[in-house]
């Protein structure tokens, strides 16, 4: 009897604090959505948070961040000669594309946001188009690589960063031609995942174009162990590996490399290895790994707001504490692109729908110069709505450090070719 | 006989209410509820096998894919096919591959069948993975329909039709009573005649396409799958998640469960959203669940109210150390 | 000792015709353990028949043997005209067998009404609510109507299960150790039903310890030992053969 | 030939680092009927507190293995008796109740470390990462070797302990019912916390291992999860020697599909492999239990 009544308050407590929790949760909602009173430009932001593709995700955010952050602290946007604020929302699209198509729709329906930076992955930013279109509010996609995102011709989303497919087969032809002596054959990893498989296709169709022979192209699951397949790779000598994947299975494929003492003369990778974390993670063995990088600190690029490339990856140094890589500067970018056409467009917030419209007009004529490089998005053709401007840079780790190896008016030093053995 | 009235009152009232939704609330929160609508109504459909006849299904993303990769595939080049001429063909061929998965691995027990069913699923992942007609890992595109009311009610209708299914078939027919046994005991239930084979098989095909039926909707409406966004491992484990907050074996477990837990994943999504936390109050919101409401939410109404409490204060009461006695 | 038994045996077989169970020549090994090692026996229309023998003679392997549940190595099985030997479980009981377990099989998560509908749930699904709520009656468990199963006491979980075997309306009824255990006014409720079904034209076979039962039920009594049937005749008969008794019943009379 | 051989060495390697996490999760199986989907989560643990120790007092990574095992088992220890309650507990389906709460607690695992930890992927540094030895034409990571040893150390350790301890014996007891260890005087509460406490503590230095052998970050974990259960049920649930076996077979066919029909069909073949084994052995390839 006294047990019973003992747990029955114990019960209470425990569901009334359940009940807090959960009222908690629900009322949340009201208390962050209360609204600022001067009008603001509203951003939002779609993105990986959480899930396989966090680390990328949290990268565009901070590249988002940083303009919003420079631009606030000149007072905002300028418009017609007044400054407005920039205010930015988030919605983690939990790397399934479906919660980005959520996220979409809630940034644009509940938040009202009158621009949408784009997703991490391409996946996300496919399923987030329709929704763009839907509701006629552009988007700026510092991030989206893959080219399956622009042969849609999506009317209202546009691409910083040139697809994949232009950036890694031009590289691996930069590569062959500053190596000596001249590779000739090449073996191509890719993780088998939407971003990683196109960037191994773009590997494996500059190949043929670079005038190299394609000893073997290997798909591997995303769980699946690499050493069948480095082994495989090894005994067939080649002199270049180039890999599509993400920083985790990257760091792999150099780990389990050395644990079966291969090297090849050249080893390849194309995203990734400009994020610290991957000359973090690996110290020394990350040495005389080759990427692709869109952008560096020491491209001789600037603009009005960030300064030249050397500045911008100051300021972003200082708020990270690591050199920011592309993806970051490519969704800095995006901001810049953003503050570009609205002031060209001349109407203050917030947008109503059809000056969005006019938003996206604006930013499909956007021609301009930022410490990213030039901007400037296709009007047709397979890469409609992409910038494909920049021209991609062969970089290689040295010494702990990103430098650029090639092509020859970029390069900042010489491309160790061919590497070393492992010690 | 009164409870019964006020039940059936309180139905009809959350039904109006649903399908006067679209009035009152905007598209984002329409979009939320079209969610909710087919969280609830997946986690009916794993009910019907985990919570009626007492199978774990580890692998039931397998059929939401096929639905959803057959509505794609037949939407799209060269066929063309309207929507919903999709839902009948992605029923068809999930029904195909659940008779021949199902009955071998029905006579699977427990765990083995659990993990048998998850290898099925991840074989037909790696699959779809890595040939071509399917799009490989690069997923398929669906022409995009974009009137969010379509699709809330074609949710409403799919989820209303799924519950009315499922108490007509589960909690007022002999085939309810069919299942039930076979849960309880098998050897018993075929002493009884029931041919429990056959009937497990029934209730996998019932749950497979069903199941199928979501994921057709899911595809139109996302207007993009890919594997790991039809057939992931995550999608199912959701599932059960939601039937065992929710209460393994009711009617409206999975539907409390399924709304609950996917609006509160948003609301928590929304408002921590810009940091991984919310993942942390999820799984700890879940722990809490398991220890203090081991009948899942459902079990607070049951019919015995004195029971379920007996229950809970055991529950508490071994939480603290003294529960030792607590089966004598 | 063993000769003694041959010469009592004339095993389980029936004389006469008018059999609803007929078992020859059922073996049924085990790795070596020979749970059936060539039964006979015979179960007449209307006829209530105890089976007893010492523990591991093989009687419950015979009652799974003839449910359906174990299939037999070789042997005929005949009930009711169809040969059933190696039938799957559900289709044997289709023809009108039903049969209990010794540890009660409770459908335990569904309430003492649906278990008894349970029973009725294949094939004899019509006026079941009325025969169930006549069952509830008959077993007095009417106050426990809507109790989940595995509330139940121990005895009232027996009363369940052979109210579940009601509900099927089979022609033969297995029963296996039904009142083992249970208090004695739950014994008098089965025993009362038992003679009400025999009324109604139901044949039983049933494994029994308890030599009470076995002498107010049974017509006829049918002796196990190591997976042979070894004699069968009337109670007293049996009784009359101390050395039967001693042997497999241990208790002298 | 040469490939043949590098092949099967990388295969038996393969299946040596699977069977290190999953030894640990057969143990709970076996004693507390759980099947616990947190031991990705523990997996990571270790990797952290490896990276930690490595990156904070420049630590070689194998000094994290006694840390994990002390740290970790501890923490399991205290959990154990919460499970066994819930696994124990009366309600209709109390081994999904006990599912539920893992997943919960891998959940939590996973949104706290991404919380505390970020995002970013690490690499534990050890004496051995990297280090190989040729033996004629085949190559042999050593950080893979001592994963494998490390498999059987623990493998032979648990049967000794099962097999030749009075508490050994307590635990087999329990494994086989409960009520029987009751009645020998077995403290249930305390087996079951220590027995969750050894898994956690194994199933963490084995993620020492992962960190050394692959690498780690947040959402590595499910991967694990995957991979034991598969083995786990492979092997026959609960059976701690089965696990070295079926671990040795995903891992030999990964690597011959691998090498010789193509990578991306290697886990097709492993999940088509465990389901045409479950149809035709359905309790694992090894039937028994502990």
């Amino acid at each position: 009897m006294f047990t019973s009544t003992r747990g029955f308050s114990r019960r209470r407590f425990l569901g009334g604090s359940a009940f807090a929790l959960a009222a908690g949760a629900l009322g949340m909602p009201f208390i962050r959505t209360a609204r600022a009173q001067v009008p603001t430009f509203k951003a939002g932001v779609i993105t990986s948070l959480s899930g396989d593709n966090i680390l990328g995700g949290n990268l565009t955010k901070r590249g988002y961040d940083l303009w919003a952050d420079a631009i606030n602290a000149k007072g905002g946007v300028e418009v017609g000669g007044d400054r407005f604020k920039v205010e930015m929302f988030y919605g983690d699209d939990q790397s399934n594309p479906a919660t980005g198509a959520d996220a979409a729709e809630r940034l644009i329906v509940q938040n009202e946001v009158d621009v949408l930076f784009g997703p991490y992955t391409s996946g996300s930013t496919i399923a987030v188009q329709p929704i763009c279109q839907k509701y006629q509010v552009p988007m700026i996609s510092g991030s989206a690589e893959s080219p399956n995102v622009w042969k849609a011709k999506p009317e209202f989303n546009f691409g910083i960063i040139p697809a994949v497919d232009t950036t890694a087969g031009k590289s691996l032809a930069v590569l062959v031609k500053i190596s000596n002596p001249t590779a000739k054959t090449i073996a191509v990893i890719s993780v088998n995942e939407p971003f990683s498989k196109e960037t191994g296709e773009g590997f494996r169709d500059g190949a043929k174009k670079a005038g190299l022979d394609l000893v073997a192209y290997e798909l591997v699951p995303a769980e699946g162990d690499l050493t069948p397949v480095i082994s495989k790779i090894a005994a067939l000598k080649p002199d270049i590996v180039a890999v599509g994947g993400h920083e985790e299975p990257l760091i792999n494929v150099v780990k389990t490399s050395k644990s079966l003492d291969f090297r090849p003369k050249a080893l390849i990778m194309h995203y990734g290895v400009t994020d610290p974390a991957f000359a973090q993670a690996l110290a020394a063995d990350a040495n005389g790994t080759c990427g692709v990088a869109v952008w560096l600190p020491s491209v001789p690029y600037k603009d009005d707001l960030f300064g030249t490339a050397k500045e911008f990856a100051e300021i972003a140094k200082k708020k990270s504490g690591h050199e920011p890589d592309y993806t970051e500067a490519a969704c800095a970018a995006s901001g810049l692109v953003f503050g570009d056409a609205i002031k060209r467009l001349g109407k203050k917030p917030a947008l109503k729908p059809e000056n969005r419209v006019a938003l996206k007009d604006a930013i499909a004529e956007t021609d301009i110069h930022t410490f990213y490089g030039p901007i400037k998005f296709e009007k047709d053709g397979n890469h409609y709505h992409d910038n494909i401007q920049p021209v991609p840079v062969l970089i290689q780790i040295q010494d702990g450090k990103t430098v650029a190896v090639g092509p020859k008016d970029a390069a900042a030093a010489a491309l160790t070719y061919p590497l070393p053995t492992w010690k | 006989m009164k409870s019964r009235l006020a039940s059936l009152v309180l139905l009809i009232a959350a039904i109006v209410v649903l399908a006067l939704l679209p009035a009152l609330v905007n598209n984002y929160w329409l979009r939320i509820a079209t969610g909710a609508l087919m969280w609830a109504g997946l986690a009916c459909s794993w009910n019907m096998l985990g919570g009626y006849a007492g199978y774990i299904n580890f692998g039931q993303s397998a059929f939401f894919g096929l639905g959803a990769y057959t509505s794609a595939l037949l939407m799209g080049d060269p066929l063309g096919l309207p929507f919903f001429a999709t839902i009948p063909a992605g029923i068809v061929v999930t029904a195909i591959f659940a008779i021949i998965i199902g009955a071998p691995t029905l006579r699977l027990r427990g765990a083995y069948f659990a993990i048998a069913t998850w290898a099925f699923a991840e074989v037909l992942t790696q699959f779809v993975n890595v040939v071509g007609f399917t799009g490989g890992i690069g997923g398929l595109n669906l022409p995009p329909f974009l009137d969010e009311r379509f699709f809330y009610f074609t949710m409403f209708a799919a989820a209303v039709l799924t519950y009315l299914v499922t108490w007509a078939l589960f909690e007022r027919s002999r085939f309810g009573l069919k299942v039930k046994a076979l849960r309880d005991h098998e050897p018993a239930a075929e002493a009884m005649g029931i041919n429990t084979a056959l009937v497990k098989l029934q209730t996998f095909v019932l749950s497979a396409v069903t199941a199928s039926v979501f994921g057709s909707i899911f595809a139109y409406w996302v207007t993009f799958i890919n594997p790991k966004s039809v057939f992931g491992g995550d999608i199912t484990d959701q599932m059960v998640v939601m039937v065992l907050l929710g209460g393994l074996g009711s009617l409206w477990g999975p539907a409390i469960g399924g709304v609950g837990l996917f609006v509160i994943n948003r609301l928590l999504w929304m408002n921590w959203g810009d940091t991984a936390f919310y993942i942390a109050i999820l799984g700890a919101a879940i722990v809490l669940v398991v220890l203090f409401l081991p009948n899942g939410i459902a079990g607070l109404f049951a019919k015995r109210p004195a029971e379920s409490a007996t229950v809970l204060d055991k529950a508490v009461d071994k939480l603290v150390g003294n529960g030792e006695g607590g089966h004598s | 000792m063993s000769q003694t038994v041959q010469a009592v045996a004339n095993d389980g077989m029936r004389p006469s015709g008018g059999s609803i169970l007929v078992v020859r020549d059922l073996y049924r090994y085990f790795g070596g353990i020979k749970a059936a090692n060539g039964v006979n026996l015979d179960v007449g229309r209307r006829e209530i028949a105890g089976l007893i023998g010492p523990n591991g003679s093989g009687k419950s392997t015979l009652f799974s043997l003839v449910a359906g549940t174990v299939k037999p190595d070789r042997g005929q099985i005949r009930f009711d005209g169809h040969e059933i030997a190696g039938m799957s479980a559900h289709r044997i009981a289709r023809l009108g067998l039903a049969r209990t377990f010794q540890i009660p099989a409770m459908f335990d998560n569904m309430t003492v009404t649906e278990n008894l509908l349970a029973g009725a749930a294949q094939g004899h699904w019509q006026g079941a609510h009325e025969r169930a709520a006549e069952t509830l009656g008959l077993l007095k468990l009417v106050h426990v109507a809507d109790n989940r199963a595995s509330d139940l006491s121990g005895g009232q979980q027996k009363l369940l299960e052979f109210g579940r075997v009601i509900m099927r309306q089979a022609s033969l009824i297995l029963l296996d150790e039904v009142t083992a255990g249970v208090h004695p006014n739950i014994r008098k409720i089965i025993l009362e039903a038992i003679a009400r079904l025999r009324e109604r034209g139901i044949s039983f076979l049933i494994i029994e310890h308890d030599m009470e039962m076995v002498r107010n039920v049974c017509d006829r009594i049918i002796v196990m030992d190591s997976g042979r049937v070894v004699t069968s005749g009337s109670f007293n008969d049996i009784v009359r053969n101390s050395e039967v008794m001693q042997t497999y019943l241990g208790r002298p009379q | 030939m040469d490939l043949f051989l590098q092949t099967l060495l990388n295969g038996l390697l393969i299946g040596g680092v699977i069977a290190t996490f999953t030894i640990g999760f057969q143990l709970t199986f076996g004693v507390l009927h759980v099947i616990d989907f947190a031991v990705g989560g523990w997996v990571v643990l270790g990797g952290y507190l490896a990276y930690y120790m490595a990156a904070e007092l420049g630590l070689d990574g194998f000094l994290a293995i006694p840390v994990a095992f002390v740290l970790f088992g501890v923490i399991g220890y205290l959990i154990g008796p919460v499970l066994y309650n819930v696994r124990n507990s009366r309600t209709a389906r109390p081994e999904l109740m006990a599912l539920a709460l893992t997943f919960g607690l891998f959940t939590l695992l996973r949104g706290g470390m991404l919380t505390a930890w970020g995002f970013n992927t690490h690499s534990v540094p050890t004496a051995l990462s990297g280090e190989s030895l040729s033996i004629g034409p085949v190559i042999v990571p050593l950080i893979r070797v001592a994963a494998a040893a490390f498999a059987v150390a623990i493998a032979g350790g648990l049967f000794v302990f099962l097999y030749r301890t009075r508490y050994g014996l307590a635990i087999r007891a329990t494994a086989e019912s409960r009520q029987n260890a009751a009645l020998m005087g077995v403290n249930i509460h305390r087996l079951s916390a220590n027995v969750y406490g050894l898994y956690a503590g194994i199933t963490a230095m084995a993620g020492v291992l992962m960190g050394a052998i692959y690498s780690v970050n947040p959402e590595v974990g499910l991967r694990y999860t995957l991979f034991a259960f598969f083995v786990a049920v492979l092997a026959g649930l609960g059976s701690v020697g089965g696990a070295l076996v079926a671990a040795l077979l995903l891992g030999v066919i990964e690597a011959f599909v691998s090498t010789y029909v193509g990578s991306s069909y290697s886990l097709l073949a492993i999940f088509a492999t465990l389901f045409l084994v479950l149809l035709v052995s359905p309790r694992g390839i090894l039937q028994r239990g502990l």
